[in-house]
């Protein structure tokens, strides 16, 4: 299937773009989307810290990604 | 009230969406822009965020607050865009009926929104720019 | 800033008061007249207040707060004379680098008025009126 | 020596008026004052705490007050 990510901060300047098509397995988990995601833009793995959010959501390594879910890449958070 | 928005923050509003008759104490943090960081001018700062789940965050953190103390009001609202020296960035007012859970409402607000809301900025000096990550052991709080 | 007015108080003003390029956080406290007290309806307010001693000390305690935090600014407006349920009876607004110290020198600034500024309060009910007394242990504090 | 004494709060209104003008012997202190006031005023001694201010300032019961001295009488207080 396919899952579009969007990226937001540093991490939308890494992969260069707002967001990215990723074509997932199904069955695929944020972490595996993760790992998939450092394999194609190595740079993401100098950031101190990145997750997944699922539908608006910090998501678990294990949780599952099914089609049509919001995708979202998110670098270390500085707001206020 | 929860508010993301490229204008300037009035706050005058943000303390009156929290006004109840039964209050005694509103806490109001206002941050705000500095002009230098790590010895450096900062010239402006870009805020970016993931709007539909930062409102949602914050919704949890102010329920989280409700539950924790015995708020009669609260109210968020964070700017976003181009932000310069001087000028709010953030909004936070909380009213109760005594002061010391309005500090404490207020402060974990603040707090607990700097290390889990979907906001991001980067600071440009003169000769660079820079995005900031604020919390070192984000990590932790999530794994 | 100190101000002691029988006008409302402006809260951005008191805000505008600690402005500083190098602040990144400004604390608010806000008081408010509640509309109940010991069970009763309040129908107003009465503040007294011995004004050239109250601001002499509420000067003694900004400068021990500029003494114990790195602050950038701080301003307080006192209100005095008939305020109604809602209206705002103090503002104090402080500035500083970080946010942690903007809280803990607001938070002490209010504690430390409510015990030694010489301001009164009397609460009008429905059925009659009672002078306020804060602090049970202020005797212990000056002797 | 003449001493006039601004009263405030639930103190004014148990001396009747906003000044009272005492009769002190030199070298009064503050608390023979406080004394003479609870002598002549005897509800003062009704009040959680009665501290007497000179010249703007809380004074000991063993501060002396001198002629022209400005004095007040400062109830419990409930500002904020």
């Amino acid at each position: 299937m396919k899952c579009v990510v969007k990226a937001f901060g540093i991490s939308r300047e890494m992969v260069g773009q707002r967001e990215v098509v990723m074509e997932l397995e199904n069955g695929c988990t944020a972490g595996r989307l993760k790992a998939s995601l450092y394999a194609r833009y190595p740079r993401l793995q100098n950031l101190r810290s990145l997750f997944i959010a699922v539908n608006g959501r910090y998501a678990d390594d294990g949780q599952p990604i099914a089609e049509g879910d919001e995708i979202a890449l998110i670098p270390p958070v500085s707001g206020g | 009230m929860i508010k993301i928005t490229e204008k300037p923050i009035d706050i005058q509003k943000v303390i009156d969406a929290t006004s109840s008759l039964g209050a005694g104490a509103v806490n109001v943090f206002i941050g705000t822009v500095r002009n230098t960081a790590h010895g450096k001018n900062v010239v402006w700062l870009e805020y970016e965020c993931y709007e539909s789940m930062a409102v949602a965050e914050i919704r949890k953190i102010m329920d989280e607050a409700a539950h924790r103390w015995p708020l009669l009001g609260a109210a968020v609202s964070h700017r976003v865009g181009t932000l310069k020296p001087g000028e709010v960035s953030v909004a936070i007012a909380v009213s109760a009926p005594h002061r010391k859970d309005s500090f404490e409402a207020c402060q974990f607000i603040i707090d607990t929104l700097k290390v889990k809301v979907p906001i991001w900025k980067k600071e440009i000096f003169e000769d660079g720019e820079e995005w900031i990550s604020a919390q070192p052991n984000m990590e932790k709080s999530y794994n």
